[in-house]
């Protein structure tokens, strides 16, 4: 079942604090509304106010929704190896798995097979001279691999959230992202 | 590990603070000259209150309590008062110290309790995420100062000084092993004794100040401060808008206890008179 | 169409008061509440009106009572240490009939706690925190747009009847994002404190006319009068003789009886064949309108009785609900506050069925569910 | 000669010690993680060990 | 026999914390309650104790936590504003488990109100005035007789369940003289705090034993550990893992249910014959007897029930004598505080009437005698 | 009847305070120094809070707030933000102002805000029954310090000096046409003046240490201060143990609504950008 | 019938502020706990802290006492003006009245005749060159005219409360109300 | 010549005026009256007036 035709949609952003990840659920939310979805959107951090897992979540549904927190994501994203660690494992069966395959070294055993390992922050860093726009990097790979909205919203809800002195980095990181993507797309088929 | 490990609860170990939090290194520094001075760690107690600065002593191996936000001194009092034999060291953040905890802060300068109160101004709500504190700078960007701190400055040493301290310093986390020095000076003083650190924040101060890098938010502290015995070689120009380091005020002055104790004509129960 | 925006529980409180009026906002960081005043910082230059951060949390509501005893609509945003300090001025605001709105955004407590996860747990200090028998209205909003909704609601209650009005969230709400509308301005009531007083020489500040409220000019407008948190006559000079004491004390707690239908807002659609009531508030409205559609589906009927106007607490309708129930659940986040309440208002007509969960995480669909079946088996 | 003692657990990769090193004994690498680089440069200074925030770095003299 | 002597309230609860082993003191003036520290101030020293006079309330029991934790019986005495301003503290010392005493003497509020005259409006506030769910024991002499007795039990309470006591007086008692017999040392039964713990290398402080009550020896007396208002785990360390925040928060608070029967004292003595009860507290028992026994001689019987313990409170006591009468006359110097205690107990078992008074009047035997006749005819 | 009746709520005279209490002096000369500025009855807003200081401005005929014990400034602060047109004057007792509102005092002194504070001291909380204020001299007794007063004494300008204020001045009640025109200044000044009076107290500071008689008092209030210009022609010795009295500091600052408003970009409702 | 006869007696001191009436109802407070007998003690202010009318009163009885406020005094003691209008409406039908005479100069219409009229304060200040000990000059008026007590249980109590500077002078001060009421008493016969 | 007004509703009778009062203008009587005892000696200091906690005197020159 495409992730479209789903009731309601549960994503899991997860890394560690500083890298980005609760931006980047909070983008993706913005194209969620855009694209006509009911959304709600969380985050949590662990009892350190920065280093810790921590993780950002979405909910969507054209339909009310009734649910505060994700219990079984459609989509797991994760940046870091502790926080793969701590939340991969109640994802659902066919999950899109996205992981920053630099970063996260051991990988746990996933109940889906639906899995792109990237090395994001290897990449990103290569071309930018910097990690920071690593976040929407994985927001490319995703508007890639999920194929639920348009591209265009994507960037228009990056426009939206980014500070305009780096728009234009991350705009590229977005599509290097899309282009990671498919290229690993392609690998498996 | 670390020669410290007898100060450390080490299975606390790596502390929470953010990476280039300099908070650690002037506590490192207090951790150092407690070694120094070879103070009792059973009979040695650290009252801090909330904040990222008064958080720093969970780490640490001695009997220890941790006190609503800006409350630390009032407790602390309290713990000297029921057993002065205690060396009793109050760690405290900025915000906690002198906006909530300001009131305290005075009046237990004023009283003269031999107390030793470090003070680590970072000049921002670490813990909170980065709100000004009475410490920013002005024009300083934080949270809730959008266009610019638009509140003067306070200055905490001055403050105290004011509130009638008998001892007064400031020292900073470049000029680290002055630190050290500072802080065994202010703990072997008899009375109330003020170290007023002055550490970096990179997560908030930082990175809305356009100084995320650690080392430049601590090099930028070499150039706030300038020890009191290069500024009397400096002219007034050059050492305007500098903070003074050092020892800024050191009186013998009646301690609160003692003088109570004397007065008041204190004796343990069963004493005879 | 309007345009639905993602927006921030916390967000949506520092909106709403925004499109409510406030001209002021003084307040001391806490999580979760910061981004309010964040907000505020930020947006109420452009807006006619001033942002302080103040030294603690008795000085920010202090600002904010003297600000609008000045005229000025104002706000302050907190958690429960905070709270716990605001509560000798908050019994003032409501013994001196000055407007006011404080945002709580409760965290795990008690203490110091845990200020990065939602508890409920403030509910009965938030009318009784603060000596002595004193009024104040207390909002519970169960989503982000009700956040906004609600917001400007306090706002109205509070003009309206001169009393301190509580939002009372948790950290989930006050974190949460959600796709809202937000409603044009045209839409929107907005009522402000009445200023039709007599002149100076026959005006007495809380003499009543018929209302039962008083109404008090900004200070420093043309009227010169007395405000005080001591025992006062109409006159506003303080006056311990027994009578006035006895009138004082009446009068501004006897003013939410009064009005009581107005303010008391309550979600409660009857369901005739339903012999269990669901009673729940604030973030757990939606897992609860998940769990009662989930019972339906098993074929177990459950009416759900929300408060949104926690104080004062809705007795009559609760009463009214109990009645035709077997049993009430009373989910909360606590120990049981609003248990003691229901069982209070409705003496012994239902049974109480308490769920309680204080680990931090939120009451879920399932654990809503699973305790109707578990009572209705 | 001195030891250079790094305990990588407790490293946070600040980059302080690094930066204020004076004779460039050390080096983050490109994942972050510090590494003695000359370790014959080392003057013993401990400016590392007394700015380290996070008593992540010590210098053994014998 | 020992001798009478004349004795005020304030003085009563002064001496009885010396008599209890009182070693520190800090206060902050604030009529009615200001005699106990002038006495303290005065007595303590030549009693192995100390005494400060501290800036304001809020440092007054964070002094006392403090001394208290370094092993010191330690007392603060305030009233209605200034117990307001503890509220955050009191929470913080529920919550570590950290045992003081407060003594509070209620008058007229809200606010600053009436600092001559009495009320009891504080009984909600004394539970429920700090955020989130934390425990207290409260106790409400009925007579300087009692206030000193009580404030002996107060310490004893609070050094055995290690948990804040409140003496909740008002201010009519707290200024009364009266002859009373001051009972000799031998003849008091004096708690201490348990020290008797594990080397420090197996040393947990919050990991429990059976009694479920931490053992804690004094801050800088030889063990090292953390004390901490976070949500924290056996070792004292900050710990926001949801087992912990549920564990930590449930059982501090179960504690009182626990030793429910040892805390709770109510004077009541059953009246076979009697279909109406009285429920009062404080200083309305003298005329509560005044009224039964005038009453008795009307032919009307009277049962009386009297909570000495309000928190936790009664209410298994209450609702036994509720299932033998028709009404409870619950009488109080407040709007209604523990007529709603008294209904959530009992459940309908009962009718309550409730007779307030908020004059600043003492409830007389005539008042509670007509009440009695209004009900019973 | 008094030539000042148009600033009196003349049906609430005569006013509540003991015979001889001259926190009426101190009053009466601040009603002086607002007669003789001509300030606006209507836009002049007295902020008070609990004690013998803080009720007597219950007489005046003046929109008046009485805030809760130690509040007073924290309310001034919100009365002035949210109409920065109006005078605002704050009358307080020493406790009020410095012991338990102490932290508002240095906050509003250091933010420069354009309020003017009025201290009382008399050293002693009359209005509780005479126990001992921050401000009590060494020695004295007070019912919370039956064997004198153990704590080091306050000096109420020093700290606010010390928290930054721009302007401060000392009077007493002896020397009180001095007082009424340093009060006068004090409310011309922009930002935030503090005016320490000391005051006397027969009732319980008198009653406790030997002078009862309102009048000794006052004459012991000679002898306690000394004026900034005398003490500059005397010796250390002679100066030495005295107050000073006068106008102990004045520079412009910036003044905190002026700097918000224009660094905030400040615009009433319906202003055109 | 006489005082002593009476199941209870209720007691009310009033006068102005620093008049000294409350410590003279504690001393004579003190003077029943020691004649045996169950009392509780009262004061009561007006909203000035000083100045106002004031009043300390007592009830004492052999038995347990259910009341906590005068009702009906059996003794009433004015030293102002003020107080005593304020106070003297709810006496006993025979009550003891004791007023100074001095500084009451309008004598209300009591309900008792058993009224004594005395000039305290001019009296004592005439005698000691100061107003103070009045308070103790009434008491010695009523320790004579209430016949209660023995005198020298007065004495005892006077000398517990009183400074012992002013003992002398009160010692004095309470000989010389003695005298008074005795003086009055022969008038009255 | 100047004309001292007592409001004598005010005045406490505290002493304070009389006590300061250059040239003994001013006196209470026994029972604490204020009194003027000798108009003419006034100089028009005010010293009384502006002294007096109580507004309760006031010195009027023409
Ligand atoms: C009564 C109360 N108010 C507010 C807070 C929220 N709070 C926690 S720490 C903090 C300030 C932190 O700043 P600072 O003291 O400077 O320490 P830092 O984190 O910068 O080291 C605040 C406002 C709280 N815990 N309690
Ligand atoms: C929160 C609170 N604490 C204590 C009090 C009691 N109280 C009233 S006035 C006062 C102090 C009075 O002293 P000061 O401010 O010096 O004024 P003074 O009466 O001497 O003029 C105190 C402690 C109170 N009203 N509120
Ligand atoms: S937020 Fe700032 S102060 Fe707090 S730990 Fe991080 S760097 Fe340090
Ligand atoms: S200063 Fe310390 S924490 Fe930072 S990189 Fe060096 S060793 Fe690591
Ligand atoms: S001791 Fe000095 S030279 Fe050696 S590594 Fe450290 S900073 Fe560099
Ligand atoms: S008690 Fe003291 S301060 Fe208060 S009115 Fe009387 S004399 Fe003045
Ligand atoms: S100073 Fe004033 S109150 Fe005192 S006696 Fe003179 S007129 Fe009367
Ligand atoms: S004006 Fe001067 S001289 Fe005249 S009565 Fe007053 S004090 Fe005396
Ligand atoms: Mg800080
Ligand atoms: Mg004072």
């Amino acid at each position: 079942m495409s992730l479209k035709e789903l009731e309601q949609l549960e994503v899991r952003f997860s890394g560690s604090g500083g890298q980005g990840l609760v931006l980047a659920s909070i983008i993706f939310a913005d194209v969620l509304v855009a694209a006509g979805y009911n959304v709600i959107q969380g985050e949590s951090h662990g009892i350190e106010a920065r280093g810790g897992a921590s993780r950002g979540e979405i909910i969507a549904s054209k339909e009310e929704i009734t649910d505060l927190a994700v219990s079984e994501p459609d989509i797991f994203i994760a940046i870091s190896q502790k926080s793969c660690d701590k939340y991969y494992q109640d994802i659902k069966e066919n999950a899109l798995v996205i992981i920053d395959s630099f970063l996260v070294t051991e990988i746990p055993k996933f109940k889906s097979n639906n899995i792109y390992l990237l090395p994001f922050t290897n990449k990103v860093k290569e071309e930018f001279d910097s990690i920071l726009p690593t976040n929407i990097a994985f927001l490319g790979a995703m508007a890639e691999l999920s194929n639920l909205v348009d591209h265009q919203l994507f960037i228009e809800a990056i426009k939206k959230r980014i500070p305009t002195s780096v728009i234009e980095m991350n705009l590229k990181a977005f599509a290097l992202g899309v282009k990671m993507a498919q290229a690993a797309a392609k690998d498996k088929e | 590990m670390s020669k410290l490990d007898k100060y450390l609860r080490t299975d606390q170990m790596p502390h929470f603070a953010c990476p280039g939090c300099t908070h650690g290194t002037a506590w490192a520094a207090m951790i150092r000259s407690i070694e120094q001075l070879g103070l009792d760690k059973n009979k040695t107690v650290m009252v801090c209150a909330i904040g990222c600065a008064g958080r720093l002593p969970v780490y640490l191996d001695f009997p220890s309590i941790r006190t609503p936000h800006g409350r630390a001194l009032s407790y602390a009092t309290g713990v000297k008062l029921a057993n002065p034999d205690l060396n009793v060291i109050v760690f405290m953040g900025d915000g906690d110290a002198s906006a909530i905890g300001g009131n305290h802060l005075i009046h237990t300068a004023r009283r003269n309790l031999d107390i030793t109160a470090i003070v680590a101004t970072n000049e921002i709500y670490g813990m909170t995420g980065g709100q000004y504190a009475p410490t920013t700078e002005g024009g300083r960007f934080a949270s809730t100062a959008p266009f610019g701190m638009i509140e003067n400055q306070l200055d905490v040493c001055k403050l105290v000084e004011g509130a009638g301290a008998s001892f007064v310093g400031r020292g900073d986390v470049y000029h680290v092993r002055e630190l050290k020095d500072l802080i065994a000076s202010a703990i072997t003083h008899k009375g109330f004794s003020l170290v007023e650190v002055f550490t970096t924040c990179p997560t908030h101060f930082g990175r809305r100040n356009n100084m995320k890098k650690p080392s430049v938010l601590v090099e930028h502290l070499k150039n706030l401060t300038v020890s009191k015995k290069q500024a009397e070689k400096m002219t007034e120009e050059e050492v305007a808008g500098k903070l003074l380091r050092g020892i800024l005020l050191k009186e013998e002055r009646p301690e609160y206890v003692e003088t109570y104790d004397r007065l008041a004509g204190f004796k343990e129960e069963g004493e005879s008179v | 169409m309007k345009d639905k925006v993602l927006m921030q529980g916390n967000q949506a409180v520092a909106e709403g008061a925004l499109a409510a009026g406030v001209k002021f906002c003084a307040g001391y960081p806490i999580t979760p509440s910061t981004e309010v005043i964040e907000i505020l910082a930020k947006k109420l230059p452009s807006h006619g009106g001033r942002f302080i951060q103040m030294e603690d949390e008795l000085a920010s509501i202090g600002a904010i009572i003297g600000a609008s005893a000045a005229g000025k609509k104002s706000i302050t945003a907190t958690s429960g240490p905070g709270f716990s300090l605001m509560q000798e001025n908050l019994g003032y605001a409501a013994m001196v009939e000055v407007p006011i709105v404080i945002y709580n955004a409760q965290r795990v407590g008690p203490s110091t706690g845990g200020a990065t996860k939602p508890h409920q747990a403030d509910i009965m200090q938030t009318k009784w925190g603060s000596h002595g028998d004193s009024p104040r209205i207390a909002l519970m909003p169960g989503s982000v747009k009700e956040a906004y909704e609600i917001t400007i609601k306090a706002f109205n209650f509070s003009e309206k009847y001169m009393v301190p009005v509580v939002i009372l969230m948790d950290e989930l709400l006050a974190h949460m994002r959600e796709s809202v509308i937000i409603p044009k301005k045209e839409e929107l009531e907005v009522i402000n404190r009445r200023t039709d007083v007599a002149p100076q020489a026959e005006y007495l500040p809380y003499r009543m006319d018929e209302t039962g409220i008083p109404v008090l000019p900004p200070l420093g407008g043309g009227y010169r009068y007395n405000i005080s948190g001591m025992i006062h006559g109409e006159n506003g000079i303080p006056d311990l003789s027994p009578e006035t004491i006895d009138a004082c004390v009446r009068r501004i707690n006897s003013k939410l009886d009064k009005y009581y239908d107005d303010i008391v807002i309550v979600e409660n659609e009857k369901n005739e064949s339903a012999k269990i009531a669901l009673f729940v508030f604030g973030s757990t409205t939606r897992p609860a309108k998940g769990a009662i559609k989930k019972a339906k589906k098993a074929g177990i009927e459950v009416e759900l009785i929300r408060p949104i106007t926690i104080w004062p607490f809705p007795e009559k309708e609760v009463r009214e609900v109990a009645e035709r129930m077997d049993k009430i659940i009373v989910a909360e986040m606590n120990l049981g506050q609003t248990a003691g309440l229901v069982r209070q208002a409705i003496e012994g007509k239902a049974e109480v069925v308490q769920l309680n969960r204080v680990d931090s995480g939120h009451i879920s669909v399932d654990d809503l569910y699973h305790k109707i079946l578990e009572i209705s088996s | 000669m001195t030891k250079i003692i790094i305990e990588p657990n407790w490293c946070k990769s600040c980059g302080i010690c690094v930066d204020f090193c004076p004779t460039n004994v050390l080096e983050l690498d490109i994942s972050g993680k510090l590494k003695v680089v000359d370790a014959n440069a080392c003057i013993s200074c401990k400016l590392c060990e007394i700015r380290c925030p996070d008593l992540a770095i010590e210098i053994e003299e014998d």
